[in-house]
C-alpha cells in the first residue's frame, strides 16, 4: 500500500488546479504587463486569481502580492518592515522560538545588522502567551512575527489576540500562515492581521508561488526591484498559470474546510490513538489546539531517519524532526523548543494527512510503525540504556 | 542527499546484528544527543575476530556502516582489523553523502574501541596513541 | 491572421518543455528535500534539470541556483555581490545607462544607501565600450554589471572583453543574460562571466523559473533566507516542474541554436528591409550586432500605443517603447539612452521573432505596418509639424 | 491597464477625425515630447457649434477621448461645450485606466483652447480665469 503521509511538507496539485493552469501553460501564454489581447487575457487570469485569493481570506483584491512562495513571503515581510521601521528608529523584533527557518534565519540576518530580536517561549504545548507578547512590545519594537500553525508539530496560535495586543500598542504584526492558509477559517481584518505569508503547494496547489497579504496603508519596500509588476512592489513576468492553479487550489479547499475538518480530525485522532499505544511514546503539541492533520509522536529509544526510511520501505510517506533529515546535528528547533531532550526529540514522527488519505491508510500506519520501532529498539544500545535505567532489564 | 544502493541494501538487511553474551570485546562509541550510538561486541580466538556483532541507534548510515564494517572484520585477524580506516567503509558502502561521513568515523572507532577493550580484559600490550580519545566517543560526550 | 511577434517579453511554452514539466505536476509531486522515495525523486528532476542548464553554459552543476526568473536574479547577484563588497569598503558598481529595471531599480536602491553608481553610455549603436568599463573601474569598484542583450533593441554587448577587463582589475562581473540565453552561444568560463541571470520563458520555457550562475568561491550572501535549498543559498520548496520546463527548453533551444539563428536572422532582416521602406522610419541599435530575432523601428510623427493597438486588431502582437505603454511619462530609456529625441523614442516599434514565425507571417506585418502608420500620421498634428518644416505641406 | 469596450470603440473607428480649412477656432494642447498633442477644430453659427474635427497625436486613449469629447460637443451652444468636464468624458467612455486620465484633461483643454480662439478671432469678450494656463499647453512645454 502507498500512503502519502507529509502533507505538511507538501501536497499533490489537485486536478481543479491543474486544469485551472493549463490554458496559461499552452494558448494563453501573453506577458501579462503587454496591452494586446493575449496579454490582457493573461492579466485578467492574474487579476482573477488574486481576487479570488483574497475573497478567500477577508482581504481586499489590492492587498494580495503575489511572491515565489511562502519563504520569499516570509522574507519581504520581515526585511520590509524592518527597513521602513529602521528610519523611525524601531530596531526590536518579536517572534517565537519555533518559527520556520524563512522567518528565524531572516531575523538572524537582520540581528547581524543591528536588530534586537526576542524570542518567545512556546511551552510544553507549544503555544505562545499572548500575555508574553504584550510583556515583550518596547518602544522601538518594529514588527512582531509570530507563526498561525507550526509545520511541525501543527499548534495553533492565538493569532487574533496577538494582533489585538500589537494593535493597542501600535505595532505591526505578521504572520506565516503557510501551514494554515486553506486548513482552517481566517479573516485577516477579523484576526487583526497586517502581513500575512502564504504558499500554494500546502493546499494542493503548485509550488513556487505564494502571496503576502499586506494591508493597505503598509508602505512596505520592496525585496525584488524591476518592473512594474504587482502594482510596483515586486517584480518579474507573472507565472500567471501558477497564479491560477493557486486560486483554484484555494477556493476548492476554503468551499470543503468545514467537510475536510471534521475528516481530517477523524483521522487524526484515530492515529494519534492507535501510535499511542507504542511503550515509551508521546504526542508532540497541544492535543486540541492543532491543525486537523497533524501528527508528531516521539518514541524513545529510536532514530527517526531510520524510522522514516523503514516506513518508506512499507510505501508510507513521513517525516521526521531528528538531526539527520535536516543534515545538521542538533534536531528539530522545534521539538527542542517545547522542551524535549535531544535523544527524544530525534526519535520523533511527523504524519501530516490530507482529505484524501483513508481509513485503511491510517490502519496501515498503526499495523506498520509498531514492528519498525520494535525492530530499531531491539538494535538500540540507547533503548537497552533506557530499559536498564528503569529496570526492565 | 541521496543513499547509494549499496547503503541501502545494509540499511534494509543489516548483517551481524545483536548482542553477545560472552564477547571478548565491547565498544560503545557516540552519544545519544547527537543521535548517533554505535555498541559493538567481538569475539576473538588465535588473534582472529571469529565474531562480530552490533547494535545501534542512529540513522540509516549509521546502520549500514555498522552493517559493512563489521562484514570488513569478521574473520579478520584483530591487527587488521585495527587497521581499517572510515574510508575502506565508506568506499565499500560505494560512497555515502558528505554529511553521513561522520557515521563511517564512528564505526571504525567502534571497533577500535572493542580491540581496546579485548586488549584490555586480556591484559595485551598496544600502543597506547592507536586509541587516541575522540570527540565522538561516548563517554567523553555524556557529560556535556 | 495571428502573428506572436512579441517573444523578447515572453514565449509559448514549448511542447518539449510541457511534456518534461507533466510528470512533476502530476504523480512525482514529492518535496526535493525528503528522504522517501517520491521526495528522492524529485529530487533528480532538480539536479537534472541543474545539470542540463550548467551543460548548456560551460558551466559546473553546482554553480547554476535556480530562482524565481530573471528579476530576482538580478537583484540577488547585484544586492548580494554589494552586500559582500561593502565589508571590504567597496561600494561603486558599474552599470549602463540601458539596463533592464531589475538591474537599474536595484542599484538605485543601493544608490540611496550609500553606493556610488556609474551609468556607462551606450551610444547610436547601444553599445558599450570596453574602453569605458576599464576607465570607470576605480579602487572601490565592487562589481561591473553589464547586460548580455538589450531587450528592446536587442543589441549584443562585448561581453568576453568587458569580463577580461574586469578580471584583469580584480572586479567581480555580473551579466543580464534574460534576453540571450536561449538564443546565443554563451559560455561563461570562456567569456569571463562570474555571475549571470536568466529566465525561462525567453526561451520557451515556465514562467517564474530563472537562474542565477554564481562561479565557484564567490560567496554570496542570501536574497531569499530560510531552508536549506539549492545548497541552502536560496530556501523554497521546489517548484520541481518549473526547473524540469526550463531544462528542457533550454536544451531545446541549444540543440537548435544554429538553424534557429540562421532562420531567425533571414526572418529578421527581411523585416527591417520591408519596414524601412515607410517614409522617415529608422532601426534602433546596430544592425549586425542584435538579437537575431530583434527588429525596433521608429517611425517619426505616431505614438507607439495607438500603433501597436491598431496592430492589435488585425492580428499582430508587438510591443512598444512609449511612455503610454509603460504607464510613465518618459519613453523607453533605452531609446534615449541610444540618443532618440523623446518624440521620435514615442513612436518605437519592438517585433521580437521566434522560429516558429514564418515568412508569410513576416510578409503580413509588412502589409499592415504602412497603412496603419498612414492613417495615425493622417490623423498626427505632430506628422503635420514634421512635413510643414520640412516644406512638404 | 485596461481599455473599456467604449474606449476601444472610439478608438477603432474614432468620429470627427480630420482638419478643417475654414474653422472658426483651433485648439491645441499637449506636446510631442509626453506623447500626446491633442487639434481642435471648430465651426460656430449662432453661438452653435455646427461642426468640429480633431486631429491627435497620441495614445488610445488620446484619440479615443478626443473621439468622444468632440461628439458630446457638436451640436452644442458655445457656452456649454466650455462646461464639458475631463469626468464627463470619462464617464462617457465607462471609465479609463488612472495613468490615463491626463488624457481627457487633455481634451478637455483642446475644447477650450479651440473656443478662447474662436472669442479672440471675433473680438468676443470673455473671462480671462476661464482660460487658465495649465502646465499640458503645448505652447507652455514647448520651450523646454
Ligand atoms: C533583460 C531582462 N532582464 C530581466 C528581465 C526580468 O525577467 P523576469 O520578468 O523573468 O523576472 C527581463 C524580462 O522581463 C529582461 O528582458
Ligand atoms: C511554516 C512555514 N513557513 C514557510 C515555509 C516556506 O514555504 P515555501 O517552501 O513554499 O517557500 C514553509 C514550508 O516549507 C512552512 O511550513
Amino acid at each position: 500500500m502507498q500512503v502519502y503521509a507529509d502533507n505538511a511538507a507538501t501536497t499533490k496539485l489537485s486536478e481543479t488546479a491543474l486544469q485551472a493552469m493549463m490554458p496559461y501553460l499552452t494558448d494563453t501564454f501573453g506577458n501579462a504587463s503587454s496591452l494586446y489581447s493575449l496579454g490582457q487575457d493573461a492579466h485578467h487570469g492574474v487579476q482573477a486569481s488574486r481576487a479570488a485569493v483574497a475573497a478567500v481570506l477577508g482581504a481586499d483584491t489590492n492587498e494580495i502580492y503575489f511572491t515565489s512562495g511562502g519563504s520569499e513571503a516570509d522574507n519581504w515581510a520581515i526585511k520590509g518592515v524592518a527597513e521602513l521601521m529602521a528610519k523611525k528608529g524601531k530596531k526590536h523584533i518579536i517572534t517565537s522560538a519555533f518559527e520556520h527557518h524563512a522567518v528565524l534565519h531572516t531575523v538572524k540576518k537582520l540581528e547581524e545588522q543591528g536588530f534586537r530580536i526576542t524570542y518567545l517561549p512556546v511551552y510544553e504545548n507549544g503555544i505562545v502567551k499572548v500575555e508574553d507578547v504584550k510583556n515583550a512590545i518596547c518602544e522601538d519594537t518594529a514588527l512582531v512575527t509570530i507563526m498561525y500553525a507550526n509545520n511541525e508539530i501543527g499548534t495553533i496560535q492565538p493569532v487574533a489576540e496577538i494582533g489585538a495586543v500589537c494593535h493597542e500598542k501600535g505595532v505591526l504584526f505578521h504572520t506565516d500562515a503557510v501551514q494554515a492558509v486553506g486548513h482552517v477559517a481566517i479573516d485577516v481584518k477579523a484576526q487583526n492581521i497586517d502581513l500575512m505569508s502564504m504558499s500554494a503547494h500546502k493546499f494542493h496547489g503548485p509550488k513556487g508561488i505564494g502571496a503576502l497579504y499586506c494591508k493597505k496603508g503598509i508602505r512596505l519596500p520592496n525585496l525584488i526591484e524591476g518592473g512594474a509588476q504587482e502594482r510596483g512592489r515586486r517584480a518579474g513576468t507573472e507565472a500567471v498559470y501558477a497564479m491560477a492553479g493557486m486560486a483554484a487550489a484555494l477556493t476548492e479547499a476554503n468551499d470543503a474546510l468545514a467537510q475536510n475538518t471534521a475528516k481530517l480530525t477523524a483521522l487524526r485522532d484515530r492515529l494519534i490513538d492507535g501510535l499511542l499505544k507504542v511503550e515509551s511514546s508521546r504526542l508532540n503539541g497541544d492535543r486540541q489546539n492543532r491543525l486537523p492533520g497533524n501528527v508528531n509522536i516521539s518514541f524513545e529509544g529510536v532514530e527517526g531517519e531510520s524510522l522514516l526510511l523503514y516506513l518508506d520501505m512499507k510505501g508510507i510517506s513521513a517525516s521526521s524532526g531528528s538531526a539527520c533529515t535536516s543534515g545538521s546535528l542538533d534536531p528539530s528547533h522545534v521539538l527542542l523548543a517545547i522542551g524535549l531532550p535531544h535523544e527524544v526529540a530525534h526519535g520523533s514522527l511527523r504524519l501530516s494527512l490530507c482529505e484524501s488519505n483513508t481509513e485503511e491508510e491510517i490502519d496501515y500506519i498503526i499495523s506498520c510503525v509498531p514492528e519498525i520501532i520494535e525492530r530499531l529498539r531491539n538494535m538500540s544500545p540507547l533503548w537497552e540504556r533506557i530499559q536498564k535505567e528503569r529496570g526492565n532489564l | 542527499m541521496e543513499y547509494s544502493e549499496k547503503v541501502m541494501e545494509h540499511f534494509a538487511t543489516p548483517h551481524n546484528v545483536g548482542k553477545m553474551e560472552d564477547a571478548d570485546g565491547i565498544g560503545e562509541v557516540g552519544n545519544a544527543k547527537c543521535g548517533d550510538i554505535m555498541k559493538m561486541y567481538i569475539k576473538v580466538a588465535d588473534g582472529i575476530i571469529t565474531d562480530v556483532k552490533f547494535n545501534t541507534y542512529g540513522c540509516a548510515s549509521a546502520i549500514a556502516t555498522s552493517s559493512m564494517a563489521t562484514d570488513m572484520i569478521k574473520g579478520k585477524p584483530v591487527s587488521e582489523a585495527l587497521k581499517l580506516t572510515n574510508q575502506a567503509v565508506v568506499e565499500a558502502l560505494d560512497g555515502l553523502p558528505a554529511v553521513k561521513i561522520h557515521c563511517s568515523v564512528l564505526a571504525e572507532e567502534a571497533i577500535k574501541a572493542a580491540v581496546k577493550d579485548y586488549y584490555d580484559k586480556n591484559g595485551i600490550e598496544y600502543d597506547p596513541t592507536l586509541f587516541k580519545e575522540d570527540c565522538c566517543h561516548y563517554d567523553h560526550h555524556h557529560a556535556e
